[in-house]
């Protein structure tokens, strides 16, 4: 299953999106999820059950990228943001 | 493979739209297809003629007309949720009594079964709100 | 619950404030109405629909609690909340209508998984 | 007193409308005026006449031009905010093109300029958003 | 000062608008800032700064008003409401 | 800051997500156009306006910096940012644009006493 999550990290829909995360689950994180990008002890990026990225055009526009390569957070582009897609039949957005 | 897309954001209110249309077309640069796009709750301002955004600014109505012409994606609009907040074809504006309207073809009020049938008849579903 | 269900959607915003709420619930109907088996999820602020004491809102507005109590004629029998969002609210499960299930915080995401379709609002 | 109001919530998607809307009749049962309301953001399709809600529910609309005939109260709505929204009077149909309009007096189409007077010639501004 | 809150307890708006309160301003809860009624440990009803009121009307209409009553906090009525604008020269939105 | 200032426009919300932000800074623009005295506060999510990294955002939408680098130019210089802001979103001051003045949050309250106007965005 893919998660779209576009609120920032400690929002009730990022909240409510950890909490319904199942093993093997991926995540990406959209316009204003990107701000976890400044909260490397952020819980989706400590928990193990998922893959959670960010969406780099929208950590550029929001100014958030170099923050999230310094900490070493995985970022992905459009193509890859289309992969997921791909891959994962379910796709849940968290607004 | 078939894509189908819920809009729920108004543009300039929300970023919903604009990241729709990104997710739109870079899903058909990969060699995909679009089947529809359904506008729900506050996206269906997306489909108002009447929107005249600064000439140095995306009119997004434009921008989804240009993707069913170009892709064939249909844009259809929920009727009960447009309705409600003064988004009317030329037949609904008639059958409520006002003179003007602001939805035209491409555009087509239906209801929200055409939802469910697009979750159903596509291989994704995504929704931007 | 039965197994291998249809549809889930998803309320995870109060009555009034916005119609997310409301238009959420007009997709379970439609989707009941079209014969398909709808259970619904209260997540979060979505709980406040389901508080057997609210009433009409401000002039004009349209109350909630009616729609949730036609949700029983649609054949909607399952709403489904969480333990957690009744703690995080301090509201006790006599202070919600009657026929909610709980479902334990563990169980909420393999319930995202069961279902062929899920919509979030 | 003289009160204005702020409104930056669109009807049937934010409950501002009714808020504001109860503020105004309770404001004005005290026996105090409202010079204005001042529409703006989202709250610009408070001005619509194309809304069609169900016949159960309040057309926010027509409540405003109530308040308008029966208090005098005038119905400013920001000119770039409605524009962008798709909310637009005959004259500014014209200017853009198009051929259908959805806002009439009462209500007017106005600048900002409008909302930073209202502020200072009231005794009291209220946001409701 | 008046504080018109249209938002819950622990949103973004809450937190901005307790600090922001000056001792001796008034605060009005309405909308969905009536589910305050829910936490009597609320910190803005711990503050000593400033009056925090629930708008009665939207306690009812929300389903709080006899948590809210039970819970002995502060409730007026729309007249009350007008009397607090009447009272606070500047009043201020927090939503 | 001067004293008995005329107008603090409180900014409270994000770039892009919605248009809180822009039309907010619309108005603070139209207010030292006529003249009048004009600061600008940004709390919570409004600091994200004053990131200097950002870039446009995703097509057709507008870019939140050349306004904010505009502000000068219309003799609003006043930009404040409470410290704590700061802190609850992990951002340093030197990832700020030029020009802005923190402040204590014991200020804060004080800030909106001060004003004849304040509009909270």
């Amino acid at each position: 299953m893919l998660h779209i999550l576009n609120k920032p990290p400690h929002s009730d829909a990022a909240v409510q999106m950890l909490n319904a995360l199942s093993n093997g689950d991926s995540v990406v994180l959209i316009e204003d999820g990107v701000q976890a990008a400044l909260y490397p002890e952020w819980q989706g990026w400590a928990a193990n059950t998922a893959s959670i990225f960010l969406l780099a055009e929208d950590a550029i526009s929001r100014g958030v990228h170099s923050v999230a390569t310094s900490h070493g957070l995985p970022l992905i582009e459009m193509d890859g943001f289309i992969r997921l897609t791909e891959q994962n039949e379910k796709i849940i957005s968290w607004y | 493979m078939e894509y189908g897309l819920l809009v729920m954001g108004a543009p300039y209110s929300s970023t919903a739209p604009h990241s729709a249309l990104r997710f739109a077309q870079a899903v058909l640069n990969e060699g995909h297809h679009i089947k529809g796009v359904f506008f729900y709750q506050d996206g269906v301002h997306n489909a108002s003629r009447l929107m005249s955004p600064p000439q140095d600014e995306l009119n997004m109505r434009d921008a989804w007309v240009d993707l069913h012409h170009q892709h064939g994606v249909a844009l259809d609009v929920c009727i009960a949720a447009a309705l409600r907040r003064g988004v009317v074809s030329e037949a609904e504006a008639k059958r409520h009594g006002k003179v003007n309207f602001n939805l035209e073809p491409p555009f087509e009020l239906t209801g929200l079964g055409q939802l469910l049938e697009l979750q159903q008849r596509c291989d994704r579903l995504i929704t931007f709100a | 619950m039965a197994e291998a269900n249809e549809r889930l959607i998803v309320i995870r915003h109060a009555p009034y404030s916005s119609n997310e709420l409301r238009e959420g619930l007009d997709v379970a109907l439609v989707s009941a109405a079209f014969g398909q088996a709808v259970d619904l999820l209260f997540l979060g602020q979505g709980i406040f629909a389901l508080l057997k004491e609210q009433q009409v809102g401000a002039p004009g507005q349209k109350a909630t609690l009616p729609t949730i109590n036609m949700l029983e004629m649609y054949d909607i029998e399952n709403i489904l909340v969480p333990t957690e969002t009744l703690q995080a609210f301090n509201i006790a499960t006599d202070q919600l209508v009657e026929g909610v299930t709980l479902v334990s915080p563990s169980d909420v995401p393999d319930l995202f998984q069961r279902y062929n379709y899920v919509l979030n609002f």
